[in-house]
């Protein structure tokens, strides 16, 4: 019964800021948001669309999708009310199309709009979506946390330049979900109640729902697992040690969900030398002096146990991975031969390319030394596996020289810093991402030629390891032709497979899941790394 | 009166300190009596013990280091006799200030300066005297104004810092008073004094001790003052009590070497009438005598010459802070210094002496006027040249502890100035040390202590071996002996005018004390409100004074004989004038007579009488 | 005095501005991007656009011309439209922070009240420890009790907030159950029993930030009384009969507290500016996890409004305690 | 009658009666020549605090100084089979996560935080006495100084550090080498944001000394500025300097721990014992001694280091150096 079960307490140790999903790109705000918002179909953590506020979903068979892949009619759930009572129509879907396509708007979601030519309401419950060019995968836009629905009647004067303006409407955003916002701080505490005009009367079991901010990851675990003043904490990556400690205490337990993100390491095809003149460190006109021997990759790769970094740094919550697409299965590669770590092959490997002994162990050739800068930003897992990964790469005789970067301005993007992971003034980085959605294509086409990040493109671009094989670009240019799915998940892995085990540009560490603390006390809880941690909030429950 | 019982018994008493090197002691095996309505005095040398044992009936000594370790201190209250020196500390906080009260000998550093003299004053009233606030402050009224502090309402309210040495020293003089003690215990209580006011609060002492019966336990090294004030007089050397007896017996007959000597060492006013040239002082010791040839210089040709050198102060004010008034410390002021001779200054508290000393080395910067020494404009050089200039003429600080550092050893001291000037190497800066400290005859092995390691009188010593180190040609000797006792006052002075005789060096003295003005100056002159009002050779100022204010100063200067005492009546007090004007005032400027050759005495603007 | 209070006030002006210039420069050189918590999965283009969105294309002295405006005029406008229902400020844009997209000045308003109470009253309680422990370590130099006051002082000194401050939590949130660990900022005081509450969650870390404070002011206050003590006038204030506590409580320490009120003066600017660790700790999200997170999210306008309002109060608070010198020592002049 | 003969008597300037019979005036000086080095080390010496702390703050140098060529364990080597182990011979202090030897990471570390924490101390007082000195003492330059203070006051640390890094990290690297480099910049930033405090507190005192006669003295005998700095005024106010020394090393010490997660510090296989200390309180239930360790050298090293400046407070003092 609705309202039934009192309060459940959220944790989210990075505090929302914002509501509004289209104007931050966070994961935090994103998920606050989908307590409210909802898309018109979500992601099940098997990583399947499902309708949400769609009766169906779209498919050529049902008609949904047409025969040219241009097209995409949605339809729309009947009787379904924004929590201010008033219907969910049609409209409130083009509209929030063209809240997001402004172009004064600054969105973030955009790249989900990315070739919506335009977004119509053909009637009351059906919209149409048509597209610049066909599309073997529309389930971008209005698909996932990432692009709910916004109400039109409450945003009509956010448009464009506005928008940022609106925060009234930002802050308390009137939605379809399970429950409506009763006082929102930004950064610290968001307060929900149930929302009385949520479609399934039996739903949401809480009444109300707080979500408080602030803290680390550990207290945020610890106020789950150790003194049961929470019931949820969200993104609680610690140690496997520790969490095992606070999971002793009984009270709940630490779940983890695997979606695409992989723990990776750049190998730097370029030269990042600080001889070089600025603008020219790391572009594709000086090549990398030692890391364009593909053997030397390959023994860098070779010699790193990933078993025994996963069971480090992540425990259950990772898996050892030689793919930089893990997931969806189709698209998952059969390659397991890096999964065993060989020192001596590793050594044999580098002797057979002429990297000879020299000096204090270090292997030399031509006057080069196997020297290598290894950066990554500021993790204490990071900071573990940095120091494990130069133990062995200093016994194949690569010596390592370590650095980190605070992880705002490693990833903060500024093209004026010479430490962002894009700029790469090193020889190796490490990090980690993923793509969203189910359609790993888009995240494969980053890794192309004029992706490499360089002064032309303000050092953006995330082919960080400036990996350039034009056999590559041009099966990226393939793939988009392709419709079937079995194809196009073998192109996948033929590309994944293509930067990692091939060429040992990237060197994959840990298919890492994302972990929540769940109380025992909360039941219904479905995690899920494919769409907001919360897409299920109306489902969960008090157990007894 | 004398068959009283005592009201105070000290008995054996011996306090030891506990340093570094073993024990100390301070006092040893004192014994005394003081009885209602009487005056005792003690004297002696500087650190003989006289203040340690005026803080041992206090019960003091402890919080400063010091034990009581042996003896009585019987005194009588309502409820019987009470040894001082077991009573408990709650009976002891209820006799301080109330039945004992204390005047301290640096009036400087006796007030705190954080808060107002009325409040500081009222404190002991309303402990002692259960007073509420406003009849503390009604009472605390009285008191500024028996001590003969002028403007007293406005004195309350006002803060240590900003009175004078002398009005301090009243005020501390007052605080004593407040609960009218039975007895007061005085630490050479008028050191700071001119003679004026030295006399006045003279008088109020012995007005109190006739009317209220009140005894006075009076420490000073000034045997004129004791002449004037006491019934009876204790004489300390060492530690011990070398001889006690009624103030006649002791001035007429003592018994003791010691004593005779004392005696014969002061300084008498009138003692150098008919002589041109000053003249070395008594010493007490053999093996001290001093060659008696008077200080007659070789060339009298002027080295210092000061024209119309006035100083202001400005006072500040208003919402941007311009200057509303100034304090005219020193007003068209003009002088001559002789080559090899010796100028005195003299006045009262706070009539610019000090300023005029100041503004010549330009540590004060002058509001107008010319200055020049040996011919070399002092006012137009700049910062690199003052610093050269200074070279030439050095100052002796008022208060010599306050003027040493007290982080520093002596030896350092003395070095700087050689090292500012780059004179010497390292051995040859420290055999002309070793010279210093022969010159003025401290022994070399007290180089590396530290000026708290010192009597008063050895300090001063330093003071002028640091301002001889450079070979000056004018030395500004500012009070440079007012705080020493007599012994080591005459040996300072002696030192002083020999070299002056043996090198030449001119000075400018100033002084409070007229009998030793009268033994070491060639010229004086008379200082009033900013303004020299009289200026001429010593005999014609001492032996023909001109100038009323001259003539009041040298009565008010007492006398080492207990027959020709003062009375308050012999003195004609009256307020102190303001040397405050408002910012447009332009002072007359000063125009003198000339009553005899070089003797000036100031006609316009009246400032006196 | 009053009349140096008004030219330092004049002063202040200029001053200020030139703060304000040099935090904007600082800011604007220093590395980091409003963009850098977007997810890698955003791409380039999209991101752009979005910096375009935040006015980042204009140069720099047109947004700090910008910055200006709205600082001096709109918002005062703003808030007198607040308080008087007029209608000044319509249409004119307030500072708006990039990572929420509201109004700055809203946030800090939502945020003071946790800051004030919880780093305020630590500050508060600190300073009532530490004077009491620096005064009678001070007095009886050498004691017992001076050597475990300066034994805890410099333990507690030594040992950073973010390890005391979990040590509490495991020992009175965790194992005693005492205390919240988790610190509600929503919770509103109305009665009694919320009252309590308040004070519960408030325990922790107010003690732990006083402990920290009270670990530094009680040094100072200690060698100031230890140089006080050894004066002439504390004699002269034991003659006059006054017991020991009125000679030590008033005459030593009124002289003693000259240097420690700069430095509890210094102190205060940074209880507005919060106590990052230890809010962070306790999830007292008050200002100074606003200030760390804008920083991390490289959130210009929320940095350099609330940097510089912490100027304002460094420098109101620098003349408040050079006023203060002036008012506990007459001998210091203002010229 | 009597009055008139004996200024009679007395104008002969002759040695007064009876004096003869008198001692010497002055006793010659007992105490030997002392000098004032050996004098400040004996009076330090009588202090019992502060030669405990003497003892135990050399007992920490030669643990971090000479330590490691005892205990040859290089204190980055990974033991993978040995991780998280309690006392042990092998690891007499433990092992942390990685297998890595507790006793050489703490001997490791300690050279980095001394290090720092002295230096980045010393920096931060020389700069935090010239400013508070200078605008005590140099009447013209009150005012900037004071101003400058502000700012300083006011700038925001992080977005400060940050722009240093991105400066002078690479350029330093170069010329001194990573770990040079590094520890210029880490002693650098933590100098110049940390000076204000004692530079205010000297301005107030210096203030207060310029008023004293020893200066003015000290000036009449054409003491120049610098040298009157020297020997005068510092040697006076000596006693906050060492309060804030004290402290001043202890938040150095944490400071240094905190810039390392600016990506600032040192690289992060070279331990110091605030990162050590940080590293470890998220498992502090588990392994407590890692905690404790490192937070027990730190304490011990700032207590050790207090002691020792009251009692060179006291011994530098010559006012109580006599009792
Ligand atoms: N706190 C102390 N510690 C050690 N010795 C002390 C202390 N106070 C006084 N003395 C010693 O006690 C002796 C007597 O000192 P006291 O101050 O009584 O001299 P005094 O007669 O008052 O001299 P003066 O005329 O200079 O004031 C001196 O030898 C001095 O060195
Ligand atoms: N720095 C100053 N600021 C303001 N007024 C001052 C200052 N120094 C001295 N005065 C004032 O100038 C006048 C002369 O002071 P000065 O010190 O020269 O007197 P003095 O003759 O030396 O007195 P004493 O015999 O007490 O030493 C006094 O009224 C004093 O208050
Ligand atoms: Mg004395
Ligand atoms: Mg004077
Ligand atoms: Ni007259």
């Amino acid at each position: 019964e609705r309202g039934s079960d009192g309060q459940v307490n959220v944790i989210m140790w990075q505090a929302p800021s914002t509501m509004n999903p289209y104007l931050s790109a966070g994961t935090k705000d994103i998920i606050a948001g989908s307590v409210v918002l909802e898309p018109l179909a979500s992601f099940t953590p098997e990583g399947e669309v499902v309708p949400r506020l769609a009766a169906e979903i779209p498919s050529v068979e049902n008609g949904g999708i047409s025969e040219d892949l241009k097209t995409v009619i949605w339809k729309l759930q009947p009787g379904i009310k924004w929590s201010d009572g008033t219907p969910f129509t049609a409209d409130d879907v083009a509209f929030t199309a063209e809240y997001c396509m402004n172009p004064q708007g600054g969105c973030a979601q955009l790249a989900k709009f990315e070739g919506v030519e335009k977004v119509e309401a053909v009637d009351e419950l059906t919209v149409r979506v048509t597209f610049v060019s066909p599309r073997p995968d529309p389930f971008s836009a209005f698909v996932g946390a990432q692009s709910p629905i916004l109400q039109k009647a409450q945003f009509q004067n956010c448009l464009g330049e506005a928008a940022p303006t609106c925060t009234e409407q930002n802050f308390n955003p009137i939605g379809t979900g399970a429950f409506v916002v009763r006082e929102f701080r930004t950064n610290d505490v968001i307060s929900f109640a149930a929302n009385p005009e949520y479609r399934d009367p039996a739903k949401p079991a809480f009444a109300t729902l707080l979500m408080k901010g602030g803290g680390d990851a550990a207290a945020a675990a610890r106020a789950v697992l150790e003194t049961g003043e929470f019931d949820y904490a969200w993104n609680t990556q610690l140690s496997p040690d520790v969490i095992a400690g606070m999971e002793a205490a009984g009270k709940g337990k630490n779940a983890a969900a695997f979606g695409s993100l992989v723990e990776r390491i750049h190998v730097n095809l370029t030269d990042p030398s600080s001889s070089l003149p600025e603008g020219e460190r790391s572009t594709i006109k000086h090549p990398h002096p030692i890391l364009t021997d593909p053997a030397v990759r390959k023994a860098l790769s070779m010699a790193i146990d990933r078993q025994l970094l996963t069971e480090i740094g992540y425990g259950p919550a990772g898996q050892p991975t030689c793919n930089l697409v893990p997931a969806p299965a189709a698209w998952a590669s059969e390659n397991t031969e890096c999964l065993t770590q060989d020192i001596e092959a590793a050594k044999a490997l580098l002797d057979e390319a002429g990297w000879t002994v020299g000096a204090g162990g270090i292997r030399e050739k031509d006057g080069k030394r196997l020297t290598l800068l290894f950066q990554t930003s500021v993790n204490a897992v990071r900071q573990d596996f940095q120091a494990l990964i130069k133990q062995w790469w200093s016994e194949i005789g690569v010596e390592t020289e370590l650095k980190v970067v605070d992880p705002s301005v490693f990833f903060g993007g500024d093209a004026g810093s010479p430490d962002t992971f894009q700029k790469f003034y090193a020889d190796v980085e490490m990090y980690a991402n993923n793509f969203e959605g189910s359609n790993p294509e888009p995240y494969l086409a980053r890794q192309t030629c004029d992706k490499a990040p360089g002064p032309e493109n303000q050092w953006q671009g995330e082919n960080t390891s400036r990996y350039c094989d034009p056999e590559y670009d041009r099966l990226i240019g393939e793939m988009t032709q392709i419709v079937d799915p079995a194809e196009r998940g073998a192109m996948g892995r033929r590309l994944n497979e293509m930067l990692t085990r091939d060429s040992n540009a990237i060197i994959p560490l840990v298919y890492r899941g994302t972990t929540s603390a769940v109380s025992n006390a909360l039941g219904g809880v479905k995690l899920n790394a494919w769409d907001s941690e919360l897409w299920n909030v109306a489902d969960w429950h008090r157990v007894k | 009166m004398l068959d009283e019982k005592p009201l105070v018994r000290v008995e054996g008493l011996r306090v030891a300190f506990q340093t570094h090197d073993g024990p100390v002691t301070g006092v040893q095996d004192l014994s005394f009596d003081i009885r209602p309505g009487e005056c005792l005095c003690v004297v002696g040398e500087s650190g003989s013990g006289k203040s340690v044992s005026a803080l041992s009936l206090l019960r003091l000594v402890e919080f400063g280091g010091g034990e009581i370790a042996q003896g009585r201190l019987l005194f009588q209250r309502a409820q019987g006799e009470v040894d001082l020196a077991k009573a408990p500390p709650a009976a002891m906080r209820d006799i301080r200030g109330n039945e004992i009260a204390m005047i301290f000998q640096e009036p400087m550093t006796a007030l705190n300066p954080v808060f107002t003299v009325g409040e500081q004053l009222a404190e002991g009233l309303i402990v002692h005297r259960g007073l509420s606030r406003a009849q503390a402050r009604a009472r605390a009224l009285d008191l500024l104004g028996e001590v003969r502090i002028p403007e007293p309402e406005r004195r309350l309210r006002q803060y240590p810092h900003e009175l004078s040495g002398g009005m301090r020293q009243r005020v501390v003089i007052a605080m004593a008073m407040a609960c009218r003690p039975r007895l007061l215990i005085c630490d050479e209580p008028t050191t700071a004094l001119d003679v004026t006011i030295q006399a006045e609060i003279l008088a109020l002492i012995d007005r109190l001790k006739r009317e209220t019966g009140m005894a006075v336990l009076f420490i000073t090294h000034d045997m004129a003052v004791v002449a004037q004030m006491a019934d009876r007089v204790v004489v300390m050397f060492r530690g011990n009590k070398v001889e006690e007896g009624p103030v006649g017996q002791i001035f007429q007959s003592p018994r003791e070497n010691y004593t005779k000597a004392l005696l014969a060492a002061v300084p008498r006013l009138g003692e150098m009438a008919g002589r041109d040239a000053p003249e070395p002082m008594r010493l007490m010791r053999e093996g001290q005598v001093a060659r008696p040839e008077p200080v007659v210089p070789r060339a009298p040709e002027p080295l210092l010459e000061v024209r119309n050198l006035c100083t202001r102060f400005p006072v500040k004010g208003g919402i941007l802070r311009r200057t509303v008034a100034q304090v005219h410390a020193v007003e068209d002021v003009s002088l001559t210094v002789n080559a090899g001779e010796t100028l005195s200054l003299v006045g009262e508290s706070g009539c610019g002496k000090s300023t005029t000393g100041r503004s010549i080395l330009r540590l004060v910067e002058p509001t107008s006027g010319q200055v020049s020494l040996g011919g070399r404009d002092i006012l137009a050089l700049d910062a690199r040249g003052l610093r050269k200039a200074r070279r030439d003429m050095q100052m002796i600080f008022q208060d010599p502890f306050a003027s040493l550092d007290p982080q520093m050893r002596l030896l350092d001291q003395i070095e700087e100035p050689m090292l500012n000037y780059g004179i010497g190497n390292r051995a040859e800066r420290r055999d002309r040390i070793a010279q210093l400290f022969d010159r003025v005859e401290l022994p070399r092995g007290f180089m590396r202590r530290y000026p708290h390691e010192l009597s008063g009188g050895q300090r001063q010593r330093i003071a002028i071996a640091r301002a001889l180190a450079l070979n000056p040609r004018l030395i500004i000797a500012d009070e440079a002996v007012s705080a020493l006792d007599v012994s080591v006052q005459a040996q300072v002075l002696n030192l002083l005018m020999e070299l002056q005789r043996e090198l030449g060096i001119s000075m400018l003295f100033i002084s409070h004390d007229i009998a030793v003005v009268e033994r070491v100056s060639h010229h004086v002159g008379v200082m009033y409100l900013g303004r020299i009002v009289e200026i001429g050779t010593r005999r014609q100022v001492f032996e023909y004074p001109q100038h009323p204010y001259t003539r009041q100063l040298m009565a008010a200067v007492p006398v080492a004989d207990p027959r020709r005492r003062k009375t308050g009546e012999d003195l004609r007090f009256r307020p102190i004038a303001s040397p405050i004007h408002p910012v447009g005032h332009a002072p007359a400027p000063s125009t003198y007579h000339e009553v005899a050759p070089g003797h000036l005495v100031l006609t316009e603007p009246a400032t006196h009488g | 005095m009053l009349s140096f209070a008004l030219r330092r006030l004049l002063l202040a002006v200029p001053t200020l501005l030139f703060i304000s210039l040099v935090i904007f420069l600082l800011l604007e050189a220093s590395p980091g991007d409003p963009l850098g918590d977007v997810p890698l999965t955003v791409p380039p283009e999209v991101k752009e656009r979005m910096r375009e969105a935040l006015g980042l294309g204009q140069a720099w002295y047109v947004r700090y011309a910008l910055w200006l405006k709205q600082f001096f005029w709109v918002e005062p406008l703003y808030w007198f439209d607040r308080v008087f229902g007029t209608g000044f400020s319509q249409g004119m844009q307030r500072i708006i922070s990039f990572q929420s997209r509201s109004p700055v000045f809203d946030v800090i308003a939502e945020r003071l009240p946790q800051t004030l109470t919880v780093v305020g009253l630590s500050y508060l309680v600190g300073v009532m420890i530490a004077l009491p422990i620096g005064i009678v370590s001070a007095y009886r130099q050498y004691s017992w009790f001076d050597q475990i006051g300066t034994f805890v002082s410099m333990v507690g000194f030594s040992l950073p907030t973010f390890f005391t401050g979990v040590v509490f939590i495991i020992v009175f949130g965790i194992k005693l159950q005492w205390f919240p660990s988790i610190y509600d900022t929503t919770h509103r005081v109305t009665d009694w029993d919320s009252f309590l509450v308040q004070l519960r969650q408030m325990a922790m870390p107010v003690a732990v930030l006083a402990l920290y404070n009270a670990a530094q002011i009680s040094r100072f206050m200690r060698a100031s009384m230890l140089d006080n003590l050894r004066q002439d006038y504390v004699r002269t204030a034991r003659a006059k009969g006054l017991s020991e506590r009125v000679v030590v409580l008033k005459h030593v320490l009124r002289n003693s507290l000259i240097p420690v009120v700069t430095v509890i003066a210094l102190g205060l600017p940074a209880v507005f500016g919060g106590a990052i660790i230890t809010e962070q700790v306790f999830k007292v999200n008050g200002l100074g996890q606003l200030l760390i997170l804008a920083i991390h999210a490289n959130d210009m306008p929320m940095v350099m409004t609330l940097t510089f309002i912490f100027a304002v109060l460094i420098v109101s608070f620098t003349l408040i305690a050079d006023l203060l010198y002036g008012v506990l020592d007459p001998r210091i002049r203002y010229d | 009658m009597t009055d008139r003969l004996l200024i009679e008597e007395s104008a002969v300037n002759a040695a007064a009666p009876g004096a003869e019979a008198l001692p010497p005036a002055d006793p010659p000086p007992q105490a030997p020549a002392r000098s004032q080095w050996r004098d400040i080390w004996r009076q330090f010496r009588s202090h019992r605090g502060a030669m405990l702390a003497l003892v135990l703050f050399v007992a920490i140098l030669l643990f971090v100084a000479v330590g490691p060529l005892v205990w040859t364990i290089d204190p980055g080597f990974v033991d993978i089979r040995a991780r998280n182990q309690g006392f042990s011979a092998a690891h007499p202090l433990g092992t942390d996560q990685l297998g890595r030897d507790m006793l050489a990471r703490l001997m490791a570390g300690g050279r980095v935080s001394l290090a720092v924490g002295l230096t980045a101390m010393a920096v931060a007082l020389t700069l935090g006495s010239l400013i508070g000195i200078g605008s005590g003492y140099f009447r013209r330059l009150d005012a900037p100084l004071m101003r400058l203070t502000e700012l300083f006051l006011a700038l925001p640390l992080l977005p400060l550090l940050l722009l240093m890094v991105t400066l002078f990290r690479e350029p330093l690297g170069r010329a001194m080498g990573p770990a040079g480099g590094t520890f210029l910049l880490i002693v650098g930033a933590i100098g110049i944001t940390s000076w204000m405090q004692t530079a205010r507190i000297l301005r107030g005192e210096v203030l207060g000394l310029k008023e004293r006669e020893f200066i003015l003295a000290a000036q009449s005998i054409g003491t120049p500025a610098p040298r009157m700095i020297l020997r005068h005024v510092l040697p006076n106010v000596i006693s906050p300097i060492v309060v804030a020394a004290t402290l001043g090393i202890a938040t150095a010490i944490i400071t240094e721990s905190a810039l390392s997660f600016l990506g600032l510090g040192f690289p992060p296989d070279f331990p110091t014992w605030g990162r050590l200390l940080y590293d470890a309180v998220d498992q502090m239930q588990i392994y407590p001694w890692r905690v404790v360790l490192p937070g027990l050298l730190i304490s011990l090293t700032v207590l050790s280091v207090n002691y020792i400046g009251d009692g060179l407070r006291d011994a530098m003092d010559p006012r109580i150096r006599g009792r």
